[in-house]
């Protein structure tokens, strides 16, 4: 029996279980009327055990009977990818707990926040090509309920454009992960080296891109994202761009075949799209004037800079561990440092509360805009150092244009940051009537601040060692600082200008911008094909092949044949015609 | 004749014999009327359990009558009868309890469970049918049995949707009496036998005969089979009562026409001597034009029930789609889509009907934020629509993931298209009525009274919603282990059909 | 050509009477007048073959043959007979009403 | 379908109508009578010249069962080889024979009118001294020539039919003669005579076929006393069967049809 | 009482009769002692047993029906009870079983004129003004039938110098006189059985008369003739029969089966539906001939004996069905005619309710005229179905397919209307449960010969007309 039960019931594997069923299990809660007052105040805690496990790795477990055989699992990429989602899902609970405190609808929003969560924790310690997908697919389809949480019209169209794309991303990663199944013979363990044997490569990596580069949020398909964050609640929106976007990222780690083959035109063509990914990202950003948007734009331009880390990757498939480190702590930054920021976002009210709460609340939205922008000292620091280092193993052309692109990107992220500071702050003043953050909201914030100023030196990965001792060297120092004072700056500079004359340096583009023609162009198509359809629908081209009008018409005239048939045949004359017609016809057949 | 020889004939005989019972009741013998049924469908289902058990530990059933010269009634539980008996039996179960509940005032009862029990014994009959003469007994009493119940309520569009049913199924039932015999001309008393009986006649130069005998074999289960051009009873027999249309047009009535087919590609034809013959390329064609033509009108339907009739038209497809794909992973996702489509549109049904016998709602437009007034037969709703979409934990991704690599392996890569463009139009047609019950505001009249007590309907609705919501996720989760449907059906394949070739790691 | 055929012959030719006229008849009696003629035709055929052989006596069995035919056209003929004045003092009509008619059920 | 045709100017006596001159005839006369009557006669002629041919094919000189029936003669009990025939060789024909003259009395019975809606024929109609005078002197003659006929079956031509014809015939005279009170005959008396000689006929058949283990045979020395008996019973309710399929119905006495029978032309459209 | 003591006599006789026939095989009875060309001569065989037997039960349960309907007199009850009905209704029973016994020509010739004389007297019982008239139509057409027969006979004796029907197959050979003989014998015979062409008279005929009446007249009555064909040709014309011949008969047969069912569909009276419905069954019977003469040339001579002697049997056992069938449709509609006072079909809708056994007998009966799979009918279809193919003449098939489509059209359109639910609530006379009951023995039995299969096919396998005589086979 064992082999099917795998180790089910071993501790580890009852422990796999009990992380990813948790959440499930509050989440059904929650929606249930009589259990749900209990519920609400467990759910940040139900994830607590996904970080115990980042913290103290167990053995992977085997699950046979469960979904084609399901494994869970951490490996390096998953530990560190666990821990700061966790740790991210848990300070927005504990946030959302005390945000949403008098919401009426907030069951529902904790049903879906759980249900994501466990999605997304789910997704990080699947091992197997099956397993993830569930839970890739449970997290995406219960974000929905989350970023139309408020139910207002911006909200629902949000929802429904994230819908279109959600169930578009997914059709795409079915199709890919049937080749890969077909490839690795059924459910495989190890995507990335099936995929790199596979034989048609090319179009699974395609596939695998395009569907997992909706959900990171990839140029041309990120549209969903700067309208999604804006109108999801601040937690939501937290976890939506800190922990959610980094699944399509992990997607890529473990589909893409990394360090298994040197794919010179696959990465130029990520290089090239994580590149424009992180400039059009900026550009747009600084338009903005909501800081929810500034925020999806910047994690739009920093997916973009991970992109084109994966470029380097599948460039550089024997430096691939180096690679991978520097990407880990990138997205270890990122989601937090992100996650800190829109957590301030929504505790707007701190300005009016005592001198010291401003001030800590100031300084705290400071740090993490810092660490955006890769102030010394700060993660973003040893992150963007980290890139950098690992760019210089480029062939020449990549190392330059790569080298001056990065430095041109955070260069664009601290004006970015400085310019959604002015705004963030500017937009305090001005607004009251917003109610003190109450505690919870204080605490979770507190704690996400700390992790964002020591979790990325604590767990920078070993390859990322000697990197450390060179960053505290002064020389590195005044490299990064001119970039952060020059953003400042032109931050400030332009924050002045548009104060007075209200009006924005650049013109302001809507958000979701090049959704806007590709919109129209679809809605133009739709009414082209209904009315067509309507056409022929109304002929009903079924019924006229089935001709039941033709046979209506013909039934008269068959009625007659039928009634004037019958009378004429009922006469004696007629009758003995036949009679005699019908003896000659049988006489001539005998005869002859 | 020890008792392995009667199995299947009593499994026959409790529906039947309950059937011809309920006939003589009177209509307020309610309580022994219910008793009756329970028991026949308690004792059948312990019958098929046992016969599982048995056919799962390599035990052969078979009781054989004589019927006519040399073909005799033959019923025979092999793997493939018992995943069918398995299937019909247990819902027959769980909707006679619905019934018991749906038709709570309604008049004519006793007519009513007597057809629908004899209904069941043909479907278990065409289950257990071991030869085409017995599959065509039951077939034909299947629509005999059937017509009764789409005329239950006696009002003009049910009679004419009666009319049209039975034009549809009789001039199926004729083709599919011409096929058989000729058959039996040409090849003697045969029977379904594992990898099929007709290799032999090839080289005679019959393959002319043979071609136009499938064509009338598949033409005649086509009508039952829902394919585009023969469906156009389906959607009309949506007027009949709620567990009508969810037994008999979701599980019994369909299923036996896809059923049939796969039993004469599979077990009289054989599946070389149908490649041989060059006709699984046009059927394969039929089946992916129907379920793209059938997810499209299921776009077009605003009454609920009539869009689950054309999905049912499109995902009955799937079977002879992955029947038509020659290759043994495709037949596994077909064979295995016999049970999950069954399981999944039968909650669809149970839930519509719900809707309607509760709050009244019986298009999509009234059903603005039900899910308020019913949560638990919404979100049996959206397990079953995620089901159908194809999301991984619910059982429609098992067989779409088998017909996927099924199509690939054969090398048929539009199969994948299909499939997929299939996906898109049920997410089409399927999510919006999500959206619409969850997050809408309700302002349809039904909303005034709230969810009074705990059940926000009679139990006897509630429960087998409940139950088979439940089992299509099972169905879905547990797909590793043999007893689930698709450890089933890879038994099947491997044992029975020998097509199994050791490169899948699928153990 | 010898005697018994020429009766042959005239039996043959009653009876084709007999038939034009039962079919073009519409008058009942007139019918039944032919039915009995076309008997009489057949009767007369059997009587000229029982004896085709002029010495020899004739054979008894086509005889006991017209003999129990004239009994069964008598009693045909009668029966007609009587059902046709019922239906005439019913009816008025000497004549059958066209059937697709009578069947419509005006039982006047 | 076929235009009436004038009643008055009915096709000349032949029936076969023959070619007139040419098609133009042919026409016309086609024309007049409707396609279907000219079909059909042609047709009846067509007919006409097949029985002719095949009457001329027949065998000219087959002798039949003659021989055969001559060889059982001295078993069958009779002399006459018809009455042999009828009676013993083809017996049972005879005995279905019956039972269709009593079904077609049964038959009439049924749609005789109650019986007194039928005043009896008024007495004194004009001429009665004549038809009183055939009665007296015919009656006993019949009686006797029915008998004479009866016994003579045995061994000349006659035999059963023809006494019970007679015996009608003397019947049918007492009626029109209003001796005979049909209708107040009593039922029971009115069944019994009509099926006496049928119970007679079953009665022999049975207890000879019990005896002989064959559906009537008759044995051997046994015959001619059977047959004669047989042959009394059935001439006796022959007779009364005739009686009734006559008497059942008297002439129709002067209803309002009947006077519309006398003016209209008795060939109504077809 | 006397009459129960009558019925079930006759039937033990039969039963006895079937037993000796299945033990030992065809039996041979001179009547008279005296053989075959002076004597006439009695044959059972497999066949007229089976079709004994069924007479015996419809006799039975149709006498049953009209006791019940007697005992509870109320309303009208269509002259069963007119003292002259039971001698009538046992004359025609013992005129079946001479019918089906006789081997000898003219003797055939008395029975069907006694035949006619039971029938009509039965039909105008009820003494309606067109009752009388289809009687009479009915009798003018026996006339006219049975006259042609009589110079057939005429014609043959003057040939062959003998009335036996086996001795008559030996000696025939083709000349114009047997031509012409087996031409007018043929049509006399095919008027009587109201094959399509010369069916005018039995849609009044069967219409009009009394409902136990009319289930004889279309269950037996018309068989008889049709039987008396099918010893004619199989037997005494074997010699002269070409597959021209047999592709005649079967062609009339089809246009009867489609013109039938067509007026069927038309009509808008009950029994006039079952009545043309027989019209269109009868065209089933007459594709008899076409597959077993029509497959002696096309199908392989090694398996020619069982393919024929299916073929026929196969229609012989849908003529059994079909007369148990067609008896229990006219029973049941009795029931319905007397429930609504008037068997118009708009006005029995929503009798479904009232009436459950006789509707269900009706749609049990249904079922085996459509020939689906429980029922006799079916066994029937099935075993002329595989005769068709394996003479490899599929169009017959065709035709046969078709045949059970427009079957289930009209009779759907009957149940149709009874399931229709009314909102005015009419009342309805009180039927007694003895009419609905017979009715519904009716439908069971004709259910029992789809069921048992195996036993009455072997019955009628034995001494079977079809098979080829010994070495001589079919005319080509």
């Amino acid at each position: 029996m064992d082999t099917i039960l795998g180790d089910t019931l071993t501790p580890h594997g009852l422990a796999w279980l009990l992380l990813f069923g948790l959440p499930l299990t509050l989440a059904a809660a929650a929606a249930a009327r009589p259990v749900r007052r209990m519920a609400l105040p467990l759910a940040p805690w139900s994830m607590v055990p996904a970080l115990a496990v980042a913290v103290w790795p167990l053995p992977a477990a085997d699950y046979p009977w469960l979904l084609l055989g399901l494994r869970l699992g951490l490996d390096q990429t998953g530990r560190i990818f666990l821990s700061f989602t966790a740790f991210l899902w848990i300070c927005s609970g504990i946030y959302a707990k005390s945000y949403l405190a008098e919401d009426p609808k907030r069951h529902r929003f904790f049903a879906f926040f759980l249900l994501t969560a466990a999605g997304n924790l789910g997704l990080t310690i699947a091992q197997d090509m099956i397993g993830f997908y569930l839970c890739f697919v449970l997290m995406t389809f219960a974000a929905y309920g989350l970023i139309i949480h408020q139910g207002s019209h911006a909200a629902r169209h949000a929802g429904l454009i994230y819908v279109i794309l959600a169930v578009f991303g997914e059709v795409l990663l079915v199709t890919a992960i049937i080749m890969i199944g077909l490839a690795g013979s059924g459910n495989v363990i190890n995507p990335g080296q099936v995929v790199s044997q596979a034989v048609h490569r090319n179009l699974i990596m395609a596939l695998l891109l395009m569907g997992f580069g909706i959900k990171a949020g990839a140029v041309p398909l990120h549209v969903w994202l700067p309208l999604a964050h804006p109108v999801a609640p601040t937690p939501a929106s937290a976890v939506l761009s800190g922990a959610m976007i980094k699944a399509g990222l992990l997607g890529w780690l473990r589909f893409l075949p990394l360090g298994a083959a040197a794919l010179p035109n696959w990465s130029a063509l990520c290089l090239a799209a994580g590149l424009t990914a992180a400039l059009y990202g900026v550009a747009v950003g600084l338009t903005e004037d909501e800081p929810k948007t500034i925020l999806a734009y910047s994690s739009i331009s920093q997916m973009g800079v991970m992109l084109s880390a994966i470029g380097i990757g599948l460039a550089l498939p024997k430096s691939w561990p180096l690679v991978m480190a520097t990407l880990l702590l990138y997205a270890l930054h990122h989601s937090l440092a992100k996650g800190a920021l829109f957590l301030a976002v929504g505790m707007t009210g701190a300005v009016h509360a005592g001198r010291f709460q401003r001030l800590f609340f100031r300084a705290g939205t400071l740090l993490p805009a810092l660490a955006m922008a890769a102030a010394p000292l700060t993660s973003g620091a040893l992150a963007k150092t980290a890139i950098k280092e690992v760019a210089l193993l480029l062939p020449s052309f990549w190392r330059e244009l790569l080298t001056w692109v990065l430095t041109l990107s955070a260069l664009a992220t601290a004006l970015l940051m400085a310019h959604f500071l002015c705004f963030f702050w500017s937009r305090n003043e001005t607004e009251h009537g917003h109610h003190q953050p109450a505690a919870g909201q204080w605490y979770s914030w507190t704690l996400l601040l700390i992790a964002v100023l020591s979790a990325a030196w604590l767990l920078t990965p070993m390859q990322l060692e000697p990197l450390r001792g060179k960053l505290l060297s002064p020389s590195w120092w005044w490299g990064s600082t001119w970039i952060v004072l020059l953003g400042g700056l032109l931050g400030w500079a332009q924050w002045r200008r548009t104060g007075r004359t209200g009006k924005m340096v650049l013109p302001a583009v809507p958000p979701g911008d090049i959704l806007i023609p590709v919109a129209t162009l679809l809605k133009q198509l739709h009414k082209v094909g209904y009315s067509a359809v309507q056409r022929v629908r109304g002929k009903d081209l079924m019924r006229q092949l089935l001709a039941w009008r033709t046979a209506v018409h013909l039934r008269p005239a068959l009625l007659s044949i039928l009634r004037g048939g019958e009378e004429s045949i009922s006469r004696w004359t007629a009758v003995g015609t036949l009679f005699f017609l019908l003896a000659m016809i049988l006489l001539t057949i005998i005869l002859s | 004749m020890t008792l392995h020889d009667w199995l299947p004939l009593l499994t026959l005989l409790t529906s039947l014999v309950t059937g011809l019972l309920i006939f003589f009741l009177a209509e307020q013998q309610v309580r022994l009327r219910t008793f009756l049924n329970m028991a026949g469908a308690i004792i059948k289902l312990a019958l098929v359990a046992v016969m599982l058990w048995g056919t799962f530990h390599g035990q052969s059933y078979e009781t054989r009558l004589p019927l006519l010269g040399q073909t005799d009634l033959v019923l025979r539980a092999d793997a493939l009868a018992m995943l069918f008996v398995g299937l019909s039996s247990l819902l027959w179960f769980l909707t006679t309890i619905y019934a018991i509940g749906y038709l709570e005032k309604s008049p004519h009862r006793s007519r009513f469970f007597g057809f629908f029990s004899i209904c069941v014994t043909a479907t278990v009959g065409i289950a257990l049918a071991g030869n085409l003469l017995t599959f065509f007994v039951f077939y034909e009493l299947l629509t005999l049995s059937t017509y009764p119940l789409v005329v239950h309520r006696g009002t003009p569009e049910a009679l004419r949707a009666g009319g049209r049913y039975l034009v549809y199924t009789l001039s199926g039932a004729a083709l599919l009496l011409l096929g058989v015999v000729w058959l039996y001309v040409l090849a003697g008393p045969i029977e379904f036998t594992a990898g099929g009986v007709l290799s032999h006649l090839e080289e005679e130069s019959h393959r002319a005969a043979l071609i136009a005998i499938f064509v009338l074999l598949v033409g005649g289960l086509g009508v039952k089979a829902a394919f585009v051009p023969l469906h156009g009873w389906l959607p009309s027999a949506m007027v009949a009562p709620a567990p009508v249309s969810a037994l008999l047009h979701a599980v019994a009535v369909v299923k036996a026409g896809a059923f049939g087919i796969v039993r004469v590609v599979y077990d009289i034809y054989g599946i070389k001597l149908t490649e041989s013959l060059g006709v699984t390329g046009p059927l394969a064609a039929v089946a992916a034009f129907s379920i793209i033509y059938g997810s499209l009108r299921a776009l077009m339907q605003d009454d609920l029930k009539r869009r689950l009739a054309y999905s049912t038209v499109s995902q009955l497809s799937y079977i002879t789609l992955g029947v038509a794909i020659v290759g043994p992973l495709s037949t596994v996702g077909g064979v295995v889509h016999l049970v999950h489509q069954g399981i999944m549109k039968i909650t669809l049904f149970f839930c519509a009907g719900n809707l309607a016998e509760t709050v009244g709602i019986h298009r999509i437009s009234e059903m603005d934020g039900v899910a308020k007034r019913m949560p638990w037969t919404m979100t049996a709703f959206t397990i079953a629509a995620f089901g159908m979409i194809g999301l991984p934990p619910v059982a429609g991704f098992i067989s779409k993931w088998y017909l996927g690599l099924g199509a690939l392996q054969a090398g048929q890569g539009w199969g994948v298209g299909v499939l997929l463009m299939s996906t898109l139009l049920n997410a089409g047609y399927f999510l919006p009525i999500l959206y619409a019950a969850w997050f809408k505001e309700p302002h349809a009249a039904w909303n005034e009274k709230g969810l009074k007590d705990w059940w926000e309907s009679d139990w006897r609705l509630l429960l087998p919603t409940l139950a088979t919501a439940v089992l299509s996720l099972t169905a879905g989760l547990l797909a590793g282990l043999p007893i689930s449907p698709v450890g089933w059906v890879r038994m099947i394949v491997k044992q029975d059909y020998k097509l199994w070739t050791p490169f899948l790691g699928i153990p | 050509m010898n005697q018994p055929t020429w009766y042959a012959l005239t039996g043959v030719i009653l009876f084709s009477m007999g038939i034009h006229a039962f079919v073009i008849r519409t008058h009942l009696v007139r019918r039944i007048l032919a039915f009995n003629i076309m008997g009489s035709g057949v009767f007369l055929l059997l009587v000229a073959i029982a004896h085709r052989i002029p010495g020899a006596a004739p054979d008894p069995v086509p005889h006991a043959l017209v003999l129990t035919g004239i009994v069964v056209s008598v009693s045909f003929t009668a029966f007609g007979l009587v059902l046709l004045k019922k239906i005439y003092a019913k009816t008025g009509k000497t004549a059958l009403i066209d059937p697709t008619e009578s069947t419509s059920d005006q039982t006047n | 379908m076929t235009s009436n045709k004038s009643p008055t100017t009915e096709p000349a006596s032949t029936r076969r109508p023959k070619s007139s001159s040419g098609a133009a005839g042919v026409r016309e006369f086609a024309a007049e009578i409707g396609f279907a009557r000219v079909a059909f006669n042609l047709l009846v002629v067509l007919l006409l010249g097949l029985l002719f041919w095949t009457v001329l094919d027949l065998p000219p000189q087959s002798a039949g069962l003659h021989a055969k029936v001559k060889a059982h003669m001295h078993v069958s009990g009779v002399a006459s080889p018809i009455t042999a025939v009828l009676l013993n060789f083809r017996g049972y024909d005879t005995l279905l024979e019956i039972v269709v003259l009593l079904l077609a009395s049964i038959g009439c019975l049924i749609l005789r009118d109650a019986p007194q809606s039928h005043p009896a024929l008024a007495p004194g109609r004009p001429g009665k001294w004549v038809l009183d005078g055939m009665i007296h002197v015919l009656i006993p003659v019949m009686l006797l020539t029915a008998g004479y006929l009866l016994w003579a079956g045995d061994h000349a031509p006659g035999g059963a039919f023809q006494a019970g014809a007679v015996l009608a015939a003397a019947g049918f005279l007492l009626v029109l003669g209003n001796r005979m009170r049909f209708w107040r005959t009593p039922e029971w008396l009115l069944r019994l005579s009509l099926s006496f000689g049928m119970i007679v006929f079953v009665l022999v058949a049975s207890v000879v076929t019990i005896l002989t283990k064959n559906l009537l045979q008759y044995p051997e020395n046994y015959a001619g006393i059977l047959i004669l008996l047989i042959e009394i019973s059935v001439a006796g309710s022959i007779g009364c069967v005739l009686i009734t399929l006559f008497a059942g119905h008297p002439p129709v006495t002067r209803t309002p049809a009947a006077d519309q029978l006398w003016h209209s032309n008795d060939e109504p459209k077809e | 009482m006397l009459v129960s003591a009558g019925a079930v006599s006759t039937l033990v006789c039969v039963g006895g009769l079937l037993r000796r026939v299945w033990l030992t095989g065809p039996i041979r009875h001179t009547v008279g002692g005296w053989s075959s060309p002076l004597g006439i001569e009695l044959y059972a065989d497999g066949l007229s047993t089976a079709l004994l037997a069924v007479t015996a039960v419809i006799m039975g349960t149709a006498g049953f029906y009209v006791v019940d309907a007697i005992r509870h007199k109320n309303g009208h009850t269509e002259g069963y009870d007119s003292d002259f009905f039971w001698p009538l209704w046992f004359f025609l029973w013992t005129t079946f079983n001479a019918v089906f016994l006789s081997r000898d020509v003219f003797n055939l010739y008395i029975t069907l004129e006694l035949l006619v004389l039971c029938a009509v007297p039965l039909l105008i019982l009820a003494g309606s003004g067109a009752a009388l008239i289809a009687g009479m139509r009915y009798l003018l057409v026996a006339m006219l039938g049975s006259m042609c027969y009589l110079l057939g006979v005429a014609l043959l004796y003057a040939q062959y110098d003998t009335l036996s029907i086996p001795q008559l197959g030996a000696l025939m050979v083709s000349s114009p006189g047997t031509a012409a003989a087996v031409v007018l014998m043929t049509l006399g015979l095919l008027l009587k059985t109201a094959l399509f062409p010369l069916h005018f008279w039995l849609p009044s005929a069967h219409g009009n008369a009394p409902a136990a009446v009319s289930a004889l007249l279309s269950g037996l009555v018309v068989k008889a003739s049709f039987y008396l064909l099918v010893r004619l040709w199989f037997g005494a014309f074997a010699g002269i029969v070409s597959v021209g011949a047999g592709n005649f008969l079967g062609l009339l047969g089809s246009l009867a089966i489609i013109w039938g069912s067509l007026l069927a569909l038309r009509q808008q009276r009950l029994k006039l539906v079952i009545a043309y419905s027989t019209v269109a069954q009868i065209g089933y019977f007459f594709l008899l001939f076409p597959l077993v003469i029509g497959g002696t040339q096309l199908c392989a001579p090694s398996d020619r004996v069982d393919w024929l002697t299916m073929a026929g049997s196969g229609a012989m056992y849908f003529m059994l069905s079909h007369a148990l069938a067609k008896a229990a449709m006219f029973l049941a509609a009795g029931c319905i005619a007397h429930a609504a006072a008037s068997d118009r079909l708009n006005e029995v809708i929503g009798i479904g309710r009232y009436l459950p056994v006789s509707v269900f007998a009706f749609a049990l009966a249904g079922v085996s005229l459509m020939g689906l799979p429980p029922s006799g009918g079916f066994v029937g279809k099935w075993m002329m179905l595989k005769a068709a193919f394996a003479t490899n003449q599929w169009w017959w098939a065709m035709v046969i397919s078709l045949g059970g489509l427009l079957a289930a059209a009209y009779v759907f359109m009957v149940l149709k209307q009874t399931v229709v639910f009314r909102l005015v609530d009419i009342r309805f006379y009180e039927v007694p449960r003895g009419m609905q009951w017979a009715a519904l023995l009716l439908a069971l039995f004709s259910l029992l010969l789809g069921v048992s299969g195996q036993v009455p096919l072997d019955l009628l396998a034995v001494g079977s007309p079809f098979s080829p005589r010994a070495g001589q086979g079919w005319l080509p």
